[in-house]
């Protein structure tokens, strides 16, 4: 740990929602020139903290300074005038405006005139997007940006001002390998330069590689600080749960070859829409036995969230063909409707746009899918439903008040949780799983492994998108490799490794060929 | 017809009588002088107060209202410039079976159970407008009509006495006519639009005052007003009146519509008083010209007891 | 496990159970504060008067077809839609029922299902407008606004249809007096069996909030429309058909100003060609005065009751105190800022948790201000 | 990496460029085709006559103070809002500028800058209300149009105030002279200098869509204000003031409402009671179909003036060719229909995207539909 006086020193902060206490007594100091991560459950109040130090919140208690001045943070452009940038955990950009318009939302340079300098907003940007290795269009609409990308855009954002503290909130949540690099490069940039660093990640591996320190919160509390050249993983752990952890990744046993295959896709083909940056596919053949767990692997924008949504009948009957059987019956993608009905279930992407509705309470949103269970008389019998969401509830330990609690007010991990329970709740027998875990700390990963392992055993068969290349390898039984719309690669759980798969995920123009015994060989094409 | 007693009026005491009104819309013109009017009338009355306005800004079913609550309230009598006839209808009944005795304004109710029903004659006036236009225009011409709402039953009678009237001219003929609502912005808008379809109008006849005006303004815009003549209708003796503007030369003629507001509160006060009121009378329509103008403005001036 | 996260932490787990029960119980009531000061007024200033029942039955009865409208348009706006043209809906269905008595001597009971199936094929043309051509909820019936109304005002040929047909013998023809009973004023249902009888308008408007209110809260229809509103893509990923379920809200919000047509016209005991020009407002107004939000997930029809009440009595109570309609324009605006604000449910909770943290520290925290 | 994925999934780059440039360049001008289809209507059908100057500029000048409206009604649009109170405003505004001219005989000039302030404060009580009140735009703007109606109609006492005052001679006063300038029709500012000279209303209306468009895309404030619209919560943590660009929009609504109404008032040579009532339907309908969201973030002052000319020479044209009232209403709602899905920037490319389809299959993807 450095040793002089903290840039940042925050004692005794706390912060109250009605009915809850997400923050007590937490200090934390942080020197210039280092990465300090933010370890804790999810609802540890992380975010809650980091809110404040951003000046999201009007009001807290407890004191902050500043290279030993004392600060009262009451408002964004505040903090961002004092050099504090942030990148919030959900995504914060303005859809329908450019990227270069995003980046300087805020902080426009501005011509003598008074009239904001278009030119030199663009030329920023660009400055500012290569920075991150971003290379995009700084006039093209945010709208128009993977989520991976606008986690990029994000971090440009954050870096377009004069930055004496930057707060990464998850940046890496949405980001696949070869982008976690990009940022971490571009973190060390800025701690060369002096810049303290506040980074939050549910990914250990990440804060061995990348922290100096770390601060764990518990229950809104403060627990300790290490640092994290001498932290042991199981000692952290011990201070974010409060109890020792069981194995992270537990074995599971294998499937029969002969179980029956209970989804198939052939020739799936979905055409590309530049403007919402849909990936097309090109004649992806993925099957999934019953009680397997087929991993999709791939870089950003290799079209793996394309394949579950196109199985999945999100973009309607008339952009995807090929051929789709449900346990050897043929089957269209008409819509979500149809395939919950056919005993499909997705978990999506982006909790926040595609799977919550917000305002509503947990129960509303964990049985929504699934009210057709419930129905009694033509209507919704309520005795059933909040036993069936309360049984969910409890077994994937979602923190919550109650589940008459407003979904968005609770933890970013706690959420993803509700909509893993929501599609749980419809009983699937095909679950699609598109980065399951995104933003869910360990304890609860495990829980959620342990959870697939559980329904796997009883006959489901998942397919299961991750950006987590180690998740992936504990967990799946075989892993499909996409690169741009095309299977590369399917491996077996024997013949996996990291290398194997970034290979297979970074090979353009190449075609999968099968042999006759269903294993899978590469014949690279050069067009 | 009617025996309140004052101990029943609500707020009346010690033989004092309330009268409330409920007019349909306070906010047009001839309405407005209404209201000046009848307040001015009914001041003379010593024992007999006027409740404020209601205004039921041209719905019925807030008329309705209205008049039902004042039978709540237990005025000791009720004047009502219905809004339209049949909607009124049932509420009128109400009154009447409240014992309160009504005076309707203007426009009819369709039962007999009310006191007395002052109003002057939509078809007489239109008829006259007719009159004028047929011998303003003695060797025929075209002619243009401004309309008031098209369901409004005032439209309907004026626009029938109008055509009536001109029928004595074969020559005359009414070649565009639309609705302009009674506002004065649609009718410069419509007449703007007839003097670039390149209709030749010797004659605008508009059903109020105020789209007179309206056209008047479009064709001043095109350097027509010269040329064309303008008929309208109210004769109200205000500065943005139609009486004001025969003075001015800017309409050949208008026509006063009458107020009812002095007819008005002499019934009233004779029904408060159980004395015998007619029930039924129409007050006559007065031509407007230019040689009378000045004379009428002062004699229907009532702005000095605003 | 689960549920205790906030007793954890905070100090004292049964006081603040105590505060929250006493809070939770004030904030149920509090959606109704706006209703319970205009009936304040109204009793202290006209007590025997405003508080009968035929003040009441009058106040609500002229209020009713808006009210029905304003059950449609909550709908609507719960899926983040408005419908515009509810007024020129209720317009043309008045007329048609009246043409229908006029023309056809058709009996109500006949009448009135036909003017509902007319209500609901406009609005099921705004549903279609919506949701397959994809014109904002805002243009589509802004446009059907004047589309029904042009096609009202055709129809009439400008004339209103007055519904009280005499026959031959001068006396009102058998249907025309049984279409009375849909309201106009001074002809009740089932008088006689209860009291002075019921008045239909006011009975429909009650259970079609009634109605509104279960089929919203407890069918799966209900949660659908919630979730449509509350995040359309969330909804439609869960499996919620959600064009079918907007077009199925503009379709009873069609069909709701369908059955308010009849209403309507006895109401006025004429279809006047121009009947139900901005009611529009009037049914927005009740919902978003009753906590419905305009961007959709969040409302119900009991507070667009409360709301039409309060829009209705406000009124009767300004009328009955015969304050001039001027000064009435002025009070109303004011009196619907005042309610909405009382009426929000985070006022009482914030001020309890000022309350609550002031007993607890003896002080209020002063460290970081508000806002 | 990551911006070619589409260019290298397309079989022919270039061919694709060119029909990207070639959709883009229609694109661009799609904005406009619902405007181009009524002036060809127009053309057409009334040649001469519809495209004469004086026609058109007595379409727009009747138009021209919605118009102002509209252009203030967008600002409040794009930041998620919306202004029921413009009409009220406007006409208060009207009433103050007829009084001050006819009880102070005040020279226009002084007129014109008071209204504007008097229409600022109303906007921003407004914005007050909306953004320290928290109550939803909706919500507080209905009840001042209701409050700003009631003061104009009490200022007035319901009857309307001539502007056109004459002195002792019969012939107009110099100021009441001098405020015909504002709009009445016939009247032209710089007679003499540019032909026929210019007609105020029309320059005013083009004169505040300028500025008002150059605001938006030049300046911090647009960008903000836009980014309000689009995503409350970014913009907030971003550092923009977001109450403070809410209370601006509205405010300014409010000062375009107090330009606009002198205008008014000019052009009716009288200032009504009633004047602007409704008014916000029409400002409301020339920004959306002019392409902006009620959702916020989206829309343009260049689409808001292409909008109100559809709205003003739809009518326009109707008019000339002498289209029934009744039918009028059921042909614009149409025509806003139908204009507003031509307009839609997908339309184009979703016909694109099919024919680009259709050029590389030789059919329609129809083949390979799935089971
Ligand atoms: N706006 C809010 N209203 C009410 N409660 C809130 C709000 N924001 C956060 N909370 C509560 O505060 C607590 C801390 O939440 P916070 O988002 O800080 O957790 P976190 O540590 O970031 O978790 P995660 O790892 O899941 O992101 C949670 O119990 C949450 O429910
Ligand atoms: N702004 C957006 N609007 C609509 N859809 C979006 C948006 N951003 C992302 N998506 C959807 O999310 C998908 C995944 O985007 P992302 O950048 O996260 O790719 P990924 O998950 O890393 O890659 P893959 O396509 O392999 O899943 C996009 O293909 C698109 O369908
Ligand atoms: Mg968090
Ligand atoms: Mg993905």
């Amino acid at each position: 740990m450095p040793d002089g006086t903290p840039l940042l020193a925050m004692r005794g902060i706390g912060k109250s929602f009605p009915g809850v206490r997400a923050l007590a007594g937490v200090r934390l100091d942080v020197h210039a020139g280092e990465v300090h991560a933010l370890l804790g459950e999810n609802g540890a109040g992380k975010s809650t903290l980091c809110n404040v130090l951003s000046g999201a919140f009007g009001s807290y208690e407890g004191s902050v300074e500043l290279a030993g001045e004392p600060v009262a943070l009451h408002s964004p452009g505040h903090a961002r005038r004092l050099g504090i940038g942030m990148i919030h955990q959900e995504l914060t950009l303005v859809p329908d405006m450019s990227v270069a318009d995003n980046i300087l939302l805020g902080a426009e340079p501005r011509t003598r005139l008074g009239r904001v300098d278009a030119r030199r907003m663009r030329d920023r940007a660009a400055t500012l997007l290569a920075d991150v290795g971003l290379r995009l269009d700084p006039r093209q609409p945010v709208r128009q940006c993977r989520i991976a990308e606008q986690q990029l855009i994000e971090l440009a954002k954050a870096l377009s001002g004069d930055l004496r503290v930057l707060i990464m909130d998850e940046p890496t949540s949405a980001l696949a390998d070869a982008e976690v690099r990009r940022l971490f490069a571009v973190i060390r940039t800025l701690t060369a330069r002096g810049v303290a660093v506040v980074y939050i990640s549910h990914r250990l591996e990440e804060l061995e590689e990348i922290a100096d320190t770390v601060t764990v919160l518990r229950d809104g509390g403060y627990v300790g600080t290490r640092a994290m050249a001498g932290a042991d993983r199981a000692e952290l752990i011990g201070m974010m749960v409060g109890r020792p952890l069981g194995e992270l990744y537990p074995r599971p046993a294998s499937v029969a070859a002969d179980a029956p295959v209970r989804l198939r896709a052939e020739r799936l083909t979905l055409t590309g829409d530049t403007r919402t940056g849909r990936t097309a596919l090109h004649d992806v053949d993925v099957h999934v036995r019953a009680g397997e767990i087929v991993g999709l692997a791939g870089l950003m924008g290799a079209g793996r969230t394309e394949v579950l949504e196109s199985v999945y009948g999100a973009h309607g009957p008339r952009a995807v063909t090929g051929r789709v059987t449900l346990d050897g019956v043929p089957y269209r993608p008409r819509s979500p409707r149809w395939a919950i009905r056919h005993g499909l279930a997705m978990v999506a992407e982006d909790r926040k746009a595609q799977s919550l509705v917000l305002g509503n309470t947990v129960r509303f949103n964990a049985s929504l899918a699934a009210l057709a269970r419930f129905r009694r008389y033509g209507r919704v019998d309520r005795r059933a439903e909040g036993r069936a969401v309360d049984e969910q509830v409890a077994a994937l330990r979602v923190r919550t008040p109650g589940t008459q609690a407003v979904v968005g007010t609770l933890s970013g991990g706690n959420q993803q949780k509700v909509v893993l329970a929501k599609c749980l709740l419809t009983r699937p027998s095909v679950l699609l799983l598109d980065e399951p875990t995104r933003g869910v700390d360990v304890g609860a990963k495990a829980e959620i492994y342990a959870i697939c392992h559980r329904l796997a055993e009883q006959g489901t068969a998942i397919l299961m998108v991750s950006s987590e290349l180690p998740e992936l390898l504990a967990l799946c039984d075989r892993i499909v490799v996409l690169c741009e719309g095309r299977v590369t690669a399917e491996l077996d759980r024997a013949e996996a490794t990291q290398e194997r798969i970034l290979t297979a995920a970074m090979a353009r123009g190449t075609v999968l060929t099968r042999t006759a015994a269903g294993r899978t060989e590469e014949e690279v094409h050069d067009r | 017809a009617s025996t309140a007693s004052p101990t029943t009026g609500g707020g009346g005491s010690g033989g004092h009588f309330v009268v409330a009104y409920s007019q349909s819309n306070n906010a047009e013109p001839y309405r407005a002088q209404l209201n000046i009017q009848l307040q001015y009338f009914m001041k003379k009355y010593k024992d007999v107060t006027l409740l404020p306005i209601a205004d039921a800004k041209q719905s019925s079913a807030t008329q309705v209202s209205q008049v039902q609550q004042f039978v709540q309230r237990k005025v000791n009598a009720l004047i009502v410039s219905p809004n339209e006839p049949a909607p009124l209808t049932a509420a009128v009944k109400q009154a009447c079976q409240a014992k309160i005795p009504v005076v309707i304004l203007d426009r009819s109710v369709n039962t007999d159970c009310y006191s007395a029903f002052i109003g002057g004659d939509n078809y007489v006036a239109g008829k006259k407008a007719g009159e004028l236009a047929v011998k303003l225009l003695p060797n025929g011409g075209t002619v243009g009509e401004l309309q008031g709402i098209l369901s409004d039953q005032p439209q309907i009678d004026r626009d029938r006495g109008f055509r009536d009237a001109v029928k004595a001219n074969p020559k005359i003929r009414i070649s565009v006519h639309r609705e302009a609502k009674w506002l004065k912005d649609d009718a410069t808008r419509i007449t703007g639009q007839w003097l670039a379809q390149g209709q030749h109008l010797d004659l605008v006849y508009a059903q109020n005052d105020p789209m007179a005006l309206g056209a008047y303004l479009a064709a001043s815009s095109a350097g027509k007003e010269k040329s064309m003549k303008f008929i309208g209708t109210d004769g109200l003796a205000i500065p943005d009146g139609g009486i004001r503007a025969v003075q001015q030369g800017q309409l050949a003629g208008t026509f006063i519509y009458p107020t009812c507001a002095k007819q008005a509160a002499e019934t009233v006060n004779a029904l408060l008083h159980h004395r015998k009121v007619a029930k039924k009378t129409t007050l006559d329509i007065v031509a407007v010209t230019p040689d009378n103008a000045a004379q009428m403005y002062r004699d229907n001036d009532f702005s000095k007891f605003r | 496990m689960t549920g205790d996260a906030t007793t954890a932490t905070a100090e004292g787990p049964t006081r603040l159970v105590g505060w929250r029960r006493a809070v939770s119980l004030l904030g149920s009531l509090q959606g109704y504060i706006g209703l319970v000061l205009v009936l304040a007024f109204g009793i202290v200033t006209r007590g025997g008067t405003f508080l009968s029942q035929s003040n009441l039955t009058n106040a609500v009865g002229a209020f009713a077809s808006r009210g029905i409208l304003a059950v449609g348009e909550t709908l609507v706006i719960l899926t983040a839609g408005i419908d515009l043209s509810v007024g020129s809906m209720l317009g043309l269905a008045s007329m048609v029922s009246a043409m229908l008595l006029v023309n056809q001597n058709l009996p109500p009971w006949v009448i009135l299902p036909a003017c509902m199936l007319c209500g609901a094929v406009m609005g099921l043309a705004n549903g279609i407008g919506t949701t397959w051509l994809r014109i904002q909820p805002f243009v589509m019936t802004l446009a059907t606004l004047s589309v029904f109304r042009g096609i009202d005002r055709q129809l009439s040929d400008n004339v209103s249809v007055g519904t009280q047909v005499a026959g031959a013998d001068g006396k009102l023809t058998g249907n025309a007096d049984s279409f009375q009973l849909f309201g106009t004023p001074g002809h009740n249902l089932f008088t006689g069996v209860v009291g002075a009888g019921v008045y239909y308008p006011v009975l429909a408007f009650v259970v079609v909030c009634v109605v509104g209110q279960l089929a919203l809260s407890q069918t799966r229809f209900g949660r659908h429309v919630y979730a449509v509103g509350g995040n359309e893509a969330a909804a439609r990923l869960s499996g919620v058909n959600t064009d079918r379920v907007k077009i199925a809200v503009f379709t009873l919000c069609g069909l709701l100003a369908g059955f308010a047509g009849p209403i309507d016209a006895a109401y006025s005991a004429s279809a006047d060609p121009l009947a139900g020009t901005s009611y529009e407002l009037d049914a927005i107004a009740a919902a978003v005065i009753g906590g419905a939000s305009l961007a959709g997930g969040r409302g119900s029809i009991v507070g667009t009751f409360v709301g039409a009440l309060i829009l209705t009595l406000l009124d009767n109570v300004l009328g009955l105190n015969a304050v001039s309609d001027n000064l009435q324009l002025i009070i109303k605006g004011c009196i619907v800022v005042v309610a909405v604000v009382l009426q929000r449910p985070d006022l009482l909770r914030g001020a309890a948790d000022f309350v609550r943290r002031v007993a607890r520290r003896g002080a209020p925290a002063s460290t970081g201000r508000s806002s």
